[in-house]
């Protein structure tokens, strides 16, 4: 299919963008003492570089009341100019205009870093911060809107072409906009009129200090899928406002509120694409501003589709860029397929941010790291070229084959299945979580483009590398499952033969077919991830009774990381999946599972038809110990060192591999 | 015999590209009846190239060309780079007299060009034919070419004279049986991308205001496939591509794609293309290895020109072949013209064409740079010299206080073993060079 | 009697470079029918409403072997009833009219209706089949929902013909070269006021899409998720063909696709 | 001050393409017009306030004459909708001529004060602010339509037989032949994939396509290979379809191609790869080898219309 509206300018008040690609506005924690830094200019610039049509920064806060968390930018000292400079002049390197997202968090913060109380509009306390703010004055108010009046001019001070109230997902204007939080009786309270009159306050004094030399856009929450919150219709009348003060030149978009519904807005794969479109096509049937429309974008024909349907002006692509750079240019060159898709997985973007973490990317290494990069990249070609093998076509071993064919060695990678992926084969063989599996499907196309040789079905052992010779190996074996000590001996206990690993109901190895309907399961998820749950769910699919029982607080702690936890919830009472928590296995015998409830010590039993483990592995590291023992040179590298997740694997094998 | 008058025409040409439109000019100013025949929807259609044309040969037929010509700059600086993976050597010549009428090079569009200059034949009255595609020749029981035969329907078309200006590979000097079995290592493929910046850009980052523009030829930095590349300035859009010897791409299994991609993010060529959009992107064939491999010009009721005979200049620090083309389309028309005047149409009639293109500056050229071909696409030169020249620089030039520098000598010696290179083989090359550039 | 072609030439750029005008390839089946459908006798005459550009793409049809060629003086914007009205006075009393479905820039496929109207003879549009019998002509035109029409014209009548109905023949060389000296007979146009208008970047309009339903933020998030709510999908089983087969129509007639 | 209303064709009592949305456009108010008219009034979308006028007529000259005879009749002096479906492109220059105002085709958007025209091949908007009536054409497909949310009123008008035209004249209405209707229109389509095996494969698919009234579309390996032509081939490169039904036999669901395949109701893929994406997005995935599969329903389904 043509594209005919993706690669069209668009003129965004005094900037015209070459494409309707946006990098919209996202945190990064590459901040450092409230200033911007190298790191930001690198990662803005690639994205720049990779053919982004527009980027918006990270927010700016706009006030010393407003520090939700360590690593925001302060815009409100002069000190971030030179920090923004390198920023603006790294990016219009590239000829990409770049927007700056200011902002004020309101009452969605603690007084933790600023040691101040928050403000917002009434004293309504957030459910995640659980803080009572305090219900600002009049004079505070006009504080509020200098202050944003203040940022807008160190923006403009350095380079900035644009100017993005985030009025959205974690905002005072938010705070007044939406009934749920704004409970005053003054003028700023009550009708929409009175709730969005901070909004235009905000909007007349930044166009007064930026005059028509940059632009201004709004980001508009179309739904806060929160009780008593602002929905579609009130989004659609504050978008007219908006386009009536003749201030604003185009609108942004979002949904949900950054605390108490963030899985909305960062959407992970479990929920469909295009979710979110109603909000910008609502809006942009109510007003002639363009309109960007955001939401788990990440294949250009979707964006072209969206804009063709009339749904949006512009499409934001977040993760899809944090994933891959190149997204806009290689769509562009018509090479969509040697796009890095993003798996919506969440792990090392989001996921990194409530870390108080830098941001990254579970599949590619460079993601946070571009100021590293952008020195060495050019000269990466080796000298000396070497015969390369690689152990296992799992995330690990891939990863290492693309960073010693990038360097210019020839590698062959050795499986001894018929296909690639590794343990990521099986995390992706469940409901809603196929995307995962494209992690392998961008390293296989990357092997493919570097010219890696793939040997399927070859299992190696020490002989071969003895035949094959090669000048270096990098062991990517893997983990596989291990069975706990509380499992009495199958070969004496005949009920131990229906205590399962997970990967033996995905694989279809378990005896009989595993638990078919009507059987009743207990799943023990010592992991806490996606294991156990996504099984809980395929079993629940299949018609079995599924309990899952966890020695920890919540069943799969990490799914709140991801943003995954809220959905998971959801669909579990829906399958009637029972959760247990704070109960550590003891034994299983005779068909009965014992569990100890730790905060009192009392035991419970199970006698269910299956037990499905979902326990942590054990590293295949054999092969990896006689090459060493054997004088090979030889690494290894992911869950054969140590099981751990994807994002390990990738990261060890990129330094394995670039570094020989 | 057969009797002039009876053909259709005194003259067929076939090909409005360069060599083509200026055989038609020529003709036709010497009052012969001319059908120009054009393959491509309109000529320069599907044409490509660099983009740098050196037209000063139309002095002799478009008087005051300049002032119509569609051309985008005017060249003002040329260099030669050479390239090794993260290194670079300019040698740089700028002049402003050539940014003044006559002038000496321009950068220009070959649809722009080639369709300007057929207009120029039409207006000395030729017929200008387009949308048909010659497929063959007539020839008379002699075996003399009396015509072309097109894909059209009642296609046959009869002269006294046809001249082939039919572009690389030329289907019809084949026919004629003018060329040898060809070498696949004769050619090279050209591949080209137009980059879009805006006006003002280019000025800053070539150093040139108004219409003044740059030619940039490289040695080196076409990823270990021998070849050069070219980087040359439009008025909003540059011009940068790869020339590739066609034997060593297939063996190393590269796309010529990649290459280009490794050239744009080579340090020196980064900075000058950051930003820009790919507009366009394209491939050609071009014969490249001069003098050595032309056919034979002239047959009974027959010549060839332009590419057609390889008169193509295509060696990394020279891509040339509009100059020449040109010339020697020129050359073929007038030498028709007065062939058919004197009414011998004969090999022996036509045979004042060679003539023409020895006396002028086209076979010269060539034969004085018989050999460079062969060596700036040598394995040596293309792969060893580009390092071991930028290397040596790079020593003379680094301030590394405070330890002595080594002598120029000394720097020399170790970077020729370094790279490799046999001292026998520098100097044989150096003088071939000298021969051919001096 | 006389047949008509109308030729639309186009620029279809938009730095309005006529070196890349044309007709469309529906025009080009439309001159290919009025040279197959002329009877021995009857003129053949080709119509081109435009700018003088024009007459290059009138030549092209000359050269195929037209009787005449006309080119209507007018202004590329004028509006689609002033040019059918033109035409129609230019072609008044032909027996058929051809036109091409759509013209290079995908216009509005309004004219022949217009010319029809204008002419008051019948009309049959959207051809994606010709056949041409002795006194009458079969047509198969398209209607939506991927019908078809049958139709017989045995009268005088205007006939849109797609792009993909017929290959226009090759003018032959002599045909094309007699054409460069050929005599384009020109006549003013209608002049019509030329309906001022704004012309802006084209920007789709939305299409209806659906807010999320529910009052409640929960029922709503099920909605945009459907995160529990949907009917179980994915079922996966593994099957031996035999009953994969079965397997498949069940699930057809169980959803209703089969009777 | 005068508003809109749509006149939509009617044929056999289908309402045609682009009807509704040219109904919910006129803002409820709408003249079914054709064949069949009176059987046509459920299910129209935003239709408030509807005239139906049942006459059996095919020639759009009478057609168009007819609707504006109706117009008059009622007494509406308003300017009209008409979708730009082929009927509707047909007769809508007839109506205009016989009101005796302008026309504008192939419209985006129609106000009474206000029609937007797409130009330059859909690159620009044309925006016409016409004083008087008018008669525009809806292209379909342009706004979509909402869920109904109350049944219309419905008033019959009779005018008696038209006078048609001889010059061309109506044969017959053939439905639509799903092997060869534009995949883009296609209800059903029946998806084949590098996981059959060779070009034969191909025909038993379009042979079982049919048998189900659906249409066959395929992946771009099965295009490179020549094994179907590019029309065939459903994604970024190939066709954008948006079928209520797919099939899919050995297609692993690569991005690029389920980027064009709208949003089915039903998916059912039959792959030896139980987690390839295209078997994660079905509805009924089945592991087994798509040839075999394809043998047994050709049989099964022979059976069928045998029995
Ligand atoms: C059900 C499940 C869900 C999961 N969900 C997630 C998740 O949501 N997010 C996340 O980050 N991680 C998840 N994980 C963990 C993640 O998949 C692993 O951490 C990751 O795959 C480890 O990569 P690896 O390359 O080191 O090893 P593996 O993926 O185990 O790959 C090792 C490969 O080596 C091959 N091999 C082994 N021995 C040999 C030999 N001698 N010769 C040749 N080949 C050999 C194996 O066949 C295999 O293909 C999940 C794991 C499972 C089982
Ligand atoms: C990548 C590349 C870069 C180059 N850069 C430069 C440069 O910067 N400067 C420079 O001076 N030269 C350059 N050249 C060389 C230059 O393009 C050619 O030497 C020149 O175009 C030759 O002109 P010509 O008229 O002989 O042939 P062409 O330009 O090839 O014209 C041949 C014409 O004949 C027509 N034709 C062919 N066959 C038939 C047929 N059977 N019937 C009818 N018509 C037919 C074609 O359509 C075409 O119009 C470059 C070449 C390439 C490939
Ligand atoms: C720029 C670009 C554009 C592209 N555009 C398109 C496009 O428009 N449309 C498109 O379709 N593709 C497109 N592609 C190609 C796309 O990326 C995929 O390669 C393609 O869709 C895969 O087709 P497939 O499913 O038939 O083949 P494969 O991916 O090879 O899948 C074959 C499937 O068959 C299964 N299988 C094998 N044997 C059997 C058996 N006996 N029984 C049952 N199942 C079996 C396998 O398990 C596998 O799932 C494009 C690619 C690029 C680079
Ligand atoms: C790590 C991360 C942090 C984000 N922080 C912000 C923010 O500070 N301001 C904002 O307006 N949106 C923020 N967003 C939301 C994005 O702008 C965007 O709406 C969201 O990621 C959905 O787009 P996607 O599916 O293309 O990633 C953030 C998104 C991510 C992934
Ligand atoms: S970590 Fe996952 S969700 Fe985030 S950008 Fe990377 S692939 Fe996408
Ligand atoms: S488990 Fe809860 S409290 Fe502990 S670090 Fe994680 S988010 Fe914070």
């Amino acid at each position: 299919m043509a594209y005919k509206y993706l690669w069209t300018p668009l003129q965004l008040g005094p900037v015209a963008t070459r494409n309707r690609i946006v990098f919209s506005a996202h945190l990064t924690n590459f901040a450092r003492e409230g200033l911007p830094t190298e790191q930001h200019a690198a990662y803005y610039a690639a994205r720049a570089a990779g053919g982004a049509g527009l980027i918006i920064t990270e927010e700016h806060s706009t006030h010393p009341t407003d520090w939700p968390y360590e690593k925001l930018i302060h815009g409100f000292h002069r000190d971030v100019i030179p920090g923004y400079k390198r920023i603006t002049d790294a990016v219009h390197r590239h000829r990409v205009p770049i927007f700056a997202q200011i902002n004020h968090n309101g009452g969605q913060a603690s007084s933790m870093f600023s040691r101040l109380p928050v403000w917002a509009p009434s004293p309504v306390a957030d459910p995640l911060f659980r803080e009572v703010p305090k219900a600002v004055t009049h004079a505070e108010i006009d504080e509020i809107v200098a202050g944003y009046a203040t940022v807008a001019e160190h923006c403009a001070e350095g380079g900035f072409d644009g100017i993005e109230l985030q009025c959205s997902h974690s905002s005072i204007v938010r705070g007044f906009l939406s009934p749920a939080t704004n409970k005053r009786t003054d003028e700023y309270g009550g009708s929409l009129a009175n709730r969005a009159r901070l909004l235009l306050e905000i909007v007349a004094a930044v166009r007064g200090v930026i005059g028509n030399r940059l632009a201004l856009g709004v980001r508009l929450c179309g739904d806060e899928l929160i009780e008593n919150g602002s929905t579609i219709e009130e989004a659609v009348e504050v978008s007219r406002l908006v386009e009536a003060s003749g201030h604003v030149d185009y609108i942004n978009t979002s949904i949900g509120v950054a605390t108490a519904s963030l899985f909305m807005i960062e959407a992970s794969m479990h929920i469909p694409p295009g979710y979110a479109l109603f909000i910008p096509s609502a809006i942009r049937k109510a007003v002639d501003l363009p309109v960007v429309g955001v939401g788990r974008f990440k294949d250009p024909l979707q964006a072209e589709r969206a804009l063709a349907e009339g749904h949006c002006d512009l499409v934001g692509v977040v993760r899809g860029q944090i994933a891959d750079p190149d997204f806009a240019a290689k769509a562009r060159a018509g090479a969509t397929d040697e796009i890095r898709l993003c798996l919506s997985c969440n792990q090392e973007c989001v996921g990194r941010m409530g870390l108080n973490r830098w941001l990254g990317c579970i599949e590619n290494p460079r993601t946070g790291r571009e100021h590293e990069w952008a020195v060495t990249d050019h000269v990466a070609l080796t000298a000396k070229p070497k015969d390369v093998m690689v152990v296992g076509a799992g995330p690990a071993g891939l990863q290492a084959a693309i960073a010693a064919a990038r360097r210019g060695h020839r590698v062959t990678v050795y499986e001894k299945e018929n296909v690639a992926g590794g343990q990521v084969r099986w995390a992706a063989s469940v409901p809603n979580r196929a995307e995962f599996g494209d992690m392998i499907r961008n390293q296989l196309n990357e092997c493919r483009r570097l010219g890696v040789a793939i040997e399927f079905g070859t299992g190696v052992w020490p002989g071969l590398v003895e035949e094959k010779r090669p000048d270096h190996v990098i062991v990517a074996t893997g983990a596989e499952p291990q069975r706990p000590w509380w499992v009495s001996d199958p070969d004496a206990d005949e009920s131990a033969r229906r205590v399962v690993d997970v990967r033996a109901i995905l694989d279809g190895s378990a005896p009989l077919g595993g638990p078919q309907s009507g059987d009743s399961v207990v799943v023990v998820d010592e992991i806490g991830f996606h294991h156990a749950t996504s099984v809980a769910e395929l079993l629940a699919d299949r018609g079995c009774a599924v309990e899952i029982a966890t020695p920890g607080m919540v069943v799969g702690q990490d799914l709140g990381i991801t943003l995954d936890m809220e959905n998971w919830w959801i669909r579990a009472s829906a399958k009637g999946i029972v959760q247990s928590t704070d109960l550590v296995p003891m034994g299983f015998a005779n068909g009965e599972l014992t569990l100890l409830h730790h905060p009192t010590g009392a035991n419970q039993t199970r006698r269910p038809d299956w037990v499905v483990l979902a326990v942590p592995p054990s590293p295949v590291e054999w092969l990896y110990n006689d090459l060493k023992s054997l004088g090979v040179s030889v690494e290894r590298v992911g869950d054969c060192v140590a099981p751990r997740r994807a994002h390990a694997a990738v990261v060890d094998g990129e330094r394995a591999g670039s570094s020989i | 015999m057969n009797r002039p008058d009876a053909n259709d025409a005194d003259v067929i040409v076939v090909g409005a590209g360069p060599a083509g439109s200026c055989a038609a000019i020529a003709a036709a100013r010497a009052g012969r009846r001319v059908i120009l025949i054009e393959r491509g929807p309109f000529p320069g259609s599907k044409n490509m190239y660099g983009g740098v044309v050196y037209p000063r040969i139309l002095d002799e037929l478009v008087p005051r060309w300049w002032e119509t010509a569609p051309v985008q700059r005017w060249v003002v600086r040329r260099s030669t780079m050479i390239l090794s993976e993260t290194g670079a050597l300019s040698v740089d010549y700028r002049s402003n007299a050539w940014g003044q009428p006559p002038y000496n090079g321009a950068t220009a569009y070959r649809p722009d060009f080639d369709e300007w200059l057929s207009r120029q034949a039409v207006a000395a009255g030729a017929q200008l034919v387009t949308s048909t595609t010659v497929t063959g020749l007539l020839r008379d029981a002699s075996g003399r070419v009396v015509g072309v035969r097109t894909d059209r329907p009642d296609g046959d078309l009869t002269a006294s004279v046809v001249i082939a200006c039919d572009g690389v590979n030329s289907f019809l000097a084949k026919e004629a049986g003018l060329y040898s079995a060809t070498d696949p290592s004769n050619f090279t493929l050209g591949v080209k991308e137009t980059l879009a910046l805006p006006k003002h850009v280019i000025d800053e980052r070539f150093g040139v205001r108004d219409d003044q523009g740059v030619d940039i030829e490289i040695l080196g930095g076409t990823s270990g496939v021998n070849g050069g590349g070219f980087v040359y300035t439009n008025l909003d859009t540059i011009a940068l591509g790869v020339v590739l010897k066609l034997p060593k791409l297939a063996a190393q299994k590269k796309r010529p794609e990649e290459i280009i991609a490794t050239l744009k993010a080579h340090p020196a060529i980064a900075p000058l293309i950051e930003g820009a959009e790919v507009k366009e992107y394209s491939a050609h064939v071009i014969p490249e290895a001069g003098y050595s491999m032309m056919p034979t010009m002239v047959t009974d009721g027959m010549v060839v020109a332009g590419d057609a005979a390889a008169l193509c200049l295509a060696a990394g620090i020279w891509l040339e072949g509009v100059n020449f083309a040109m010339a020697s389309g020129m050359c073929a028309g007038e030498a028709a013209a007065a062939a058919v005047a004197r009414n011998d149409v004969s090999a022996k009639g036509l045979a004042p064409y060679t003539d023409k293109l020895n006396a002028t500056f086209v076979l010269r050229d060539h034969k004085k740079l018989r050999k460079v071909p062969g060596l700036v696409l040598s394995d040596r030169v293309q792969q060893r010299y580009p390092a071991f020249v930028t290397s040596v620089v790079e020593r003379v030039f680094r301030v590394d206080n405070p330890q002595p520098k080594p002598g120029l000598r000394r720097i020399v010696r170790q970077e020729r073993k370094r790279a490799g290179i046999k001292l026998s083989e520098l100097i044989r090359d150096g003088w071939t060079g000298l021969r051919g550039f001096g | 009697m006389t047949v008509v072609a109308c030729l639309k030439w186009v620029i279809p750029r938009v730095d309005d470079d006529d070196r890349f005008a044309g007709i469309s390839a529906a025009d080009q089946s439309a001159l290919e029918f009025a040279l197959l459908s002329a009877r021995p006798g009857e003129d053949v005459v080709a119509v081109s409403a435009g700018p003088l550009g024009a007459e290059r793409a009138l030549r092209d049809a000359v050269a195929c072997g037209l009787s005449r060629a006309i080119r209507i003086d007018l202004d590329p914007r004028a509006s689609s009833s002033a040019v059918a009205s033109s035409i129609a006075s230019a072609v008044a009393g032909a027996r058929l009219v051809w036109c091409g479905d759509y013209s290079l820039d995908r216009g509005t496929g309004s004219m022949p209706g217009f010319l029809a109207a204008r002419l008051g003879i019948g009309q049959a549009l959207g051809l994606i089949d010709v056949t041409i019998g002795d006194d009458s002509m079969s047509v198969v035109r398209r209607l939506d929902g991927a019908r078809r029409e049958i139709m017989r014209v045995t009268g005088p009548a205007v006939l849109s013909v797609e792009g993909s109905t017929a290959r226009l023949r090759r003018a032959s060389l002599r045909g094309v070269l007699a054409a460069d000296n050929a005599i384009i007979d020109v006549i003013a146009g209608m002049s019509s006021p030329i309906d001022a208008v704004d012309e802006k970047p084209y920007r789709p309009r939305a299409r209806a899409l659906a807010a999320p339903s529910g009052t409640s933020a929960l029922d709503r998030v099920r909605s945009l998720t459907d995160a529990g709510t949907a009917t179980q999908r994915s079922e996966t089983v593994v099957l031996d063909p035999p009953e994969a087969a079965a397997r498949i129509v069940g699930a057809l007639r169980d959803w209703g696709y089969l009777g | 001050m005068s508003a809109l209303v749509a006149v939509v064709p009617v044929r056999a009592g289908v309402v045609p393409a682009g009807g509704l949305e040219a109904i919910a456009e006129a803002g409820g108010r709408a003249i079914l017009i054709g064949s069949g008219a009176s059987t046509a009034t459920t299910d129209l979308g935003a239709a408030r306030d509807v005239t139906v006028v049942d006459i059996n007529v095919s020639d759009p000259q009478a057609w168009g004459r007819a609707a504006a005879d109706v117009l008059s009749r009622l007494g509406l002096a308003d300017s009209v909708v008409v979708p730009a479906s082929p009927d509707g492109r047909d007769l809508a220059p007839h109506l205009a001529l016989a009101l005796g105002v302008e026309l504008f085709s192939g419209a985006t958007e129609v106000t009474p004060t206000r029609v937007r025209v797409a130009r330059r091949g859909g690159l620009a908007i044309a925006e016409h602010r016409p004083a008087g009536r008018f008669v525009a054409t809806l292209q379909p497909g342009v706004r979509g339509v909402d869920p109904a949310s109350m049944a219309p009123t419905v008033n019959n008008v009779d005018i008696g037989a038209p006078e048609s035209s001889t010059a061309v004249m109506s044969q017959e209405v053939l439905p639509p032949d799903v092997s060869t209707m534009d995949l883009a229109e296609a209800p059903r389509i029946v998806g084949g994939g590098a996981g059959l095996t060779d070009a034969e494969r191909f025909a038993q698919l379009a042979e079982f396509a049919k048998s189900i009234d659906a249409s066959m579309g395929v992946t771009r390996v099965i295009t490179d290979r020549g094994w179907a032509p590019h029309q065939r081939q459903i994604g970024t490169t190939g066709i954008v379809v948006d079928p209520k039904l797919y099939l899919a036999f050995g297609v692993s669901g690569a991005v690029q191609h389920t980027s064009g395949l709208g949003q089915p109701d039903h998916i059912i893929s039959v792959n030896t790869d139980a987690h390839c994406p295209m078997m994660q997005m079905a509805d009924l995935a089945i592991v087994s080898d798509a040839n075999a599969v394809l043998d047994e329903l050709a049989a099964l389904l022979s059976k069928d219309s045998a029995s």
